[in-house]
């Protein structure tokens, strides 16, 4: 009987821990600590916040309690994030969610959108540079689009090893939008450029909504076939928001389906962290390259209002070209913020939707080429 | 292998331009075809009206009616079934109570409508009574 | 580079879409229009239609985005069809949704729901009689059924194939049940005959509400037992809806899981219409027996109620039977419309419903015998 | 093989004559089930009543009690616990709130019966008091 | 066609059943009326009710319908109860549902959980010794924990044969804790004890509540790392339920997924009772111990409250350690029933909540190590 | 094999005993750590209240201001967006139902606390208008 109390103790969590689960325990609850006192992405960060915690608990292997374990739970539902399920079916819940009538009425604005995605492409090659093969350089990449769904989406199938780490960096990212963009922003812009007032935007027919998710689904999977999971359920779950029969259907989508899938993405992908996949050189480069990667974009975006505005007659405010990394909606917020700074009485938050919804559009046109490429 | 070797030798140039070329090309596609979508409907729409003013006289239509589900009649009805089932005069969160167990699409909107179009009204006493036609 | 870049726009849909794309992309905006503009059964042909665009936009092999492809994450979502898994659940709704009150007060009026199942089992001979094989006929045969889970869960079982044409056939004559009814009521029955009241239905207590999804259960799985996925399903939903104390249960059961199923069953079965798989001779078969079943079930409904009528002192309405091909609640409806054709006083619609739904029960009877000939 | 041919072979009159068979069994013992079922309660329930009558005297039982979940002296003592952590007078928005937030069963139904009962009362100013006894 | 008539008839229900089928459809039938007409558990009785009358229609085999064959939908619908998937799916929605104020008011009263799970071991050791081997003892010893998803999830682990007869016997008494408690705890204690009144708790601040899910995982699950799948879920849970800025997580985990979790559980439990692996000389004693088990676990609760107020200045209310069993919220209700048959003016529901619910985690905890002596 | 023979054999005693002292240890561990917990928090808020004091005066600090999420402010903001695509004046419900449709958080509570706060006042004929500042 002794002998199998000392076998309990020592696996025990007590006994198997080492340091680096004490560092992963210590990211976890930075996570939870982000979201609940700071207001970060809160839905997100604490779900990836206590599946790091899940996830670095020392268990013994054969029991089938890790992750990485074949009959494990953990396991069944990471099942979602491997097969890529999880992030279409956000998807449909976002596209449920989305009002898309200020991209609608100025349609030029989603060129923002487009210029932002440099980020990916820049990070792509910096990751190829720094030594990373293919396959890992493009999921690296993608940490730039700013788009948590769609980088868990292209990492599960691209490389799947790096799902905790790319994920961790993307979501950190996102949620310190509020403290990366604004400096870049003031850096780039003139005062004269961020008090430019933007035009009050036409009113969009109910008739032009409902075409839209039609035809952006056709056009962009025409152009890039491999978006078809995410752009699809985008804009199958906007077209059922904005045809108001299927009201019902719309209505599950953004409550009850993108709630659950939220809960089980976040939790999963926090736990997929177990310390000896997370805590190695690889997420150093991927941490540096990912930051590297949200300035690019801002900048990028930054830069090409700028160019854009040396060609039109009614000047835009180059501070929207930051909302085109998406991190919908805090970088949109982050305009706003930086606007009124300037000008109290100056509201950018509508207008930056625009950008900020075209940007994850251009981010799963990204993801979708460099899927085709990789494959 | 590393640095701009690396690059080269997993057509990493090419991969990011085309990348950055299609991004660009579907969301311009995209955002050249809104921006001609409501002019073209605008067109039709006032094509659509031209010639059913010819043929109808001076009667206008109104798109979002196709769009809209059910008109006011069909919600009354399907209301006033529910109503009958309850004592006179009935308690509001109740009749939204069960007009959710019916099933019946968007309750708290359509009972507003009713409310609202005078179908409903209320009794001065905290309840609500019927004061449509007995079959709508 | 260039070469990449050819390659990569002959594998956009630009270059891929040949004319079968186009009419199947057709079909899907068709399908969309109908639900949005007409209202015919929206919550179904939306995401059937979407589904069609989805399944239809011209893909590449190998990356896994058809959903004939193994990994691709419409081919996960698709497994709820193929394992029949969906239509159960959604009947599991539907049982948590309908109130079996009119039924239960005119009993006599569910053999009106059986004579109109003939459909089903004349468009069995008539496949076989064109040459498809007896699975196959099956399967076609049970469009007859006018119920959209019990058609696709019973191809999934006898004829995998086949679920994109049947599925979207069924759905469509359902939909079309406004157009295709009434002419053949008209026919079928004297102006005296559709002037017929029906009297206040009794009163049902709560208890035999309670005990009838126990018994109708119990009685119906007993004579056909491969009914039992559909219909225990169907029950079961029912008595947590009478039974008061489970309504939590009832509820989920009829928002959140039905939504999201329908949504999932919907999008996949949409896409199962991949131009290669659903442009065949076939189809044309299965659309051609699909009306004819339609109008055989209508008729059988009709004149068997005339035939009851023979026997009854208290006559019943005969356009009631038209009723019995389930298409719930659509072929009620115009039952009602029709009734109020010759009275706008009359009001079948309740009277209609209990037909309407006894067709349900037995076409899922109709649906488990074939497959236990079949297997 | 198609036509009448390829029906016998497939033995598809035999099929479908037992199919119809089957399906109009299953539905007309159904039928006659159910129209039995209510005389059944309905007798039993007079027995029922005749020998408790005879037990108890004159007092009524009512079936329904048995499948009403909870009396309403069990929802008084849920909400009347809620109410308690609240100020006085309360908001009957809040109360609903923290009632689904307690997963008490159907709030809204509740509600109004506590109101209908006048354990609730609206104190006139768009606020709501609590009538009942302190331990419902 | 006479030979395909009797065919068919011959594997009808009626013509297959036996003596078996009608005994476990009395059982079902006997679970579904504790549930409506007692209110005893109704949203688990019902559904495993309905649930035993699915897996007791009798059919047969081959087509796929038995919840025993591969590709049947029951199969896949019980698949996550194999896989331990649905048990801690459930906790995440008990975890967003539960106050654990009353217990961090007074956490001394945790101790009481702990001694209810003397239960556990002790019908352990009673199985063993009427000759179960040792997974299977171990299944059977759960059900003294009173907590239906834990004896799932175990059982599904060590004994999965099992599954039927111990959630049977598991909610069996959980919904008999009214008739099984009382006269245990009438006979283990005096009137005085029965009349002792506890003190008002002390408030909780909210960020206690917050701090604590992190904490108590953290300890519990360094301490027994194979509580992790249900104890994670349970913190998780409230912790997003305790966190305020994920309230539509909490939301979606106390409503759709709790809800269609309890469903499909439920169901698949019951119909997991087929006649053949029910109706066994083991279920026999499988009840037996349950029973056993339960009033074990009841007196360790009570007697363990006796022994610490000898310790305790102010005295606690011995009552309250027949709460530590679980089974909640049944079993505080019948302390504070039973208390209030002495006083009625002595509110102890609150106070037996602290209990109740350590003993959710307490019993989790033996789950844990009892799976891991078994692997 | 059966009785004790057959616990000994599959160590039963030692498993019951390390089993009943995990339980006893884990909540008895927790039910320690519990009870120290609200004393740490208090004494941390104490101290980082009095340097608070000292670093800017009296001015009082409140933990639950960086839990409760968003201020009223932001709330406010948020619904005078939606009202102002609303006719005035407006009815509750459906801006109940606009809040929702836009996803905005707790709409029941928050619409509560902005009448309570004066921001949205009835117009005494059942509907409501806004009476905030313009830009919130
Ligand atoms: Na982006
Ligand atoms: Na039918
Ligand atoms: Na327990």
């Amino acid at each position: 009987m002794e002998n199998m109390f000392m076998d309990f103790i020592s696996n025990t969590g007590f006994a198997m821990a080492d340091y680096r689960h004490i560092i992963m325990i210590i990211i976890g609850i930075t996570f939870i600590y982000l979201g609940i006192a700071k207001h970060y992405e809160p839905l997100l960060l604490i779900p990836i916040g206590f599946g790091i915690l899940m996830g670095n608990i020392p268990v013994f292997k054969g029991l089938g309690l890790g992750i990485y374990e074949d009959n494990s739970v953990l396991h069944y539902l990471y099942f979602g994030v491997t097969s890529g399920v999880y992030p279409p079916l956000i998807f449909l819940g976002i596209g449920a969610m989305t009002d898309f009538s200020t991209m609608l009425a100025r349609p030029l604005l989603m060129l923002l959108g487009a210029a932002a995605q440099m980020g990916i492409f820049l990070t792509f090659l910096g990751a190829l540079a720094l030594g990373f093969a293919p396959n890992e350089a493009a999921a690296i990449g993608i940490i730039g689009g700013a788009d948590g769904p769609t980088a868990i989406f292209l990492t599960a199938k691209l490389a799947p090893m790096l799902i905790g780490p790319i994920a961790v960096a993307a979501y950190s990212y996102m949620a310190l939008v509020p403290v990366i963009q604004p400096p870049i922003m003031r850096l780039l812009t003139s005062r004269q450029e961020r008090l430019i007032r933007m035009e009050e935007p036409r009113e969009v027919s109910k008739l032009e909504k409902i075409i839209f998710p039609i035809i952006g689904f056709l056009l962009c999977c025409f152009l890039a076939p491999a978006a078809l999971p995410l752009l699809g359920m985008l804009f199958f779950g906007n077209l059922l928001k904005e045809c108001v029969v299927a009201e019902r259907l719309a209505q599950a989508a953004r409550t009850s389906i993108i709630d659950s899938v939220t809960i089980l993405l976040g939790l999963t992908v926090g736990a997929s962290t177990q310390a000896d996949v997370f805590l190695t050189p690889q997420s150093v480069g991927i941490f540096v390259l990912g930051a590297a990667s949200f300035c690019v974009a801002t900048a990028s975006g930054l830069l090409f209002a700028k160019i854009m505005n040396m060609f039109l007659k009614v000047k835009i405010n180059p501070l929207l070209g930051a909302a085109g990394v998406s991190a919908v909606p805090d970088s949109a917020r982050v305009v706003q913020m930086v606007g009124q700074e300037e000008d109290p009485t100056n509201f950018l938050l509508m207008h930056a939707m625009a950008p900020n919804i075209s940007g994850v559009i251009g981010s799963a046109i990204g993801a979708g080429v460099l899927w085709s490429f990789m494959s | 292998m590393t640095g701009m070797e690396a690059i080269s030798a997993h057509n990493g140039w090419a991969i990011s331009a085309i990348g950055v070329t299609i991004v660009f090309t579907g969301l311009t596609v995209l955002s050249l075809t809104i921006s001609q979508l409501h002019k073209v409907l605008a067109f039709m729409e006032r094509k659509k009206s031209d010639s059913q003013k010819r043929a109808e006289g001076a009667k206008e239509i109104d798109v979002s009616d196709i769009i809209i589900p059910g008109d006011m009649k069909e919600t009354a009805r399907e209301y006033k079934m529910i109503i009958d089932r309850m004592d006179a005069p009935f308690s509001l969160p109740r009749l939204l109570e069960l007009s959710e167990k019916c099933g019946l699409n968007r309750p708290y909107s359509n009972l507003n409508d009713l409310i609202g179009s005078g179908l409903i009204e209320p009794d001065g006493e905290g309840y609500y009574r019927w004061k449509g036609p007995d079959n709508p």
